[in-house]
């Protein structure tokens, strides 16, 4: 089993120098899927959001849900990598690359691991408005909760 | 042990972490918050609702029924809102 | 509803560039899921494929599907673009890029994009082998039908 | 009519494009296979096993029993492994 790529910091990262990592010189890739999230703003008084997290214990916890994807993919590839600090509209909050032989396990890999990271993986968003009102901790959405649940009914590999 | 907060339990509490010495009758993460909710007015209004809150124990996910046993560290923080 | 991005072309894209097209100055999308497809060579016997396609029908094809995708989904953005000629191994073949407010559309429509182009766009893939030898067209898999069909007993907007 | 074939349909038959008029009796995409088909050993080839070839009109997939109508272009191909 391969050894995922986990990172968690304050700086921004760059998605093809990543993607690049994972597949150069390679020719056994045939399918990457990489998902990058983005702090969104649509009612224009967001300026930013503040991401808070437990040190230690965001990487460790991004590793086990790499681990459990890497046991259920036969993956060639997985970075993941989650920003933290002040996040302004527009900007990079979260990149999972999935790099495996077909496109079926690299999309199921990917997704799974964005399941798993939003309701496991210890990090807290506060916004800051733009007229400078406090603002309020995010609130967890049971969407989540249900989308990450929805993957133990689920057998390991897609029938397809 | 070492007890650490986040986001709006830590903001409640007032304090990121701290270290706290329980009687060795609190043997639960349960017990445990049952113990701080008894601390003063901050500590009771970070644990007023329980199913907000969850527990660590040395950076791992536990359940409410989770020995302490010889934990060296313990976090409270709300439902996670990463990704 | 938005226009699709779609091109059909000899030339190798850039992920990057295409990504920043869709979301750059945007403040409302939340979500990329890019998936890139590369020509994979385990085996070590493979010079190059050779993608012929269908000129004229290979576009109009990929803008239905896209727009289909675009009924069905609440997208932000969507790009595909899709190589023909000599592809060595390595070397990327498609991307799709598919852009929205939140994960679950994206990755559901990127994936149904894939899904679609595999059964749908006209291109065929020959193998020219390393030892100079005539090579085969590669045979559509069953299970590629299979991964299309399944898109039709499911809602349009995934339960989350 | 102009006819166009691709990958093996296209090397079976040896020619990438070509004008045929087909009898006026010829009506559906199967009925100018047939016709095809009879017109020598490449096409027999290229049609033999039916089920493996697909047809457009005008550029858009069809069955084999879509009229052929006033379509300007009918394309043959096998079934397609892009992606």
């Amino acid at each position: 089993m391969i050894a995922p790529t986990v990172r968690v910091q304050a700086e921004d990262f760059d998605v093809v120098a990543e993607e690049t990592r994972l597949t150069q010189g390679r020719r056994d890739i045939g399918a990457v899927v990489a998902f990058t999230g983005l702090c969104r703003d649509e009612a224009g008084t967001l300026h930013a959001l503040e991401l808070e997290h437990y040190p230690g214990m965001a990487e460790a916890e991004i590793v086990r849900v790499a681990e459990a994807a890497l046991e259920r993919w036969p993956l060639m590839g997985l970075t993941v990598i989650h920003r933290y600090g002040l996040i302004r509209p527009g900007a990079r909050i979260v990149l999972v690359i999935a790099a495996a032989r077909h496109r079926a396990e690299a999309f199921a890999a990917a997704e799974f691991m964005m399941d798993y990271l939003k309701t496991r993986a210890p990090f807290w968003k506060k916004t800051h408005r733009v007229d400078g009102a406090q603002g309020d901790w995010v609130e967890a959405k049971a969407s989540d909760d249900a989308a990450t649940a929805r993957w133990d009914a689920k057998p390991s590999s897609p029938a397809r | 042990m070492k007890a650490v907060y986040f986001a709006w339990v830590r903001e409640r509490i007032g304090v990121a972490e701290e270290e706290i010495t329980p009687p060795a009758s609190v043997q639960t993460v349960e017990q445990l918050v049952d113990w701080l909710a008894a601390r003063g007015e901050g500590y009771a209004a970070a644990f007023a609702n329980r199913k907000s809150v969850r527990a660590a124990l040395d950076k791992m996910h536990v359940t409410t029924q989770t020995p302490i046993a010889s934990a060296r560290e313990i976090a409270f923080f709300p439902p996670m809102t990463g990704g």
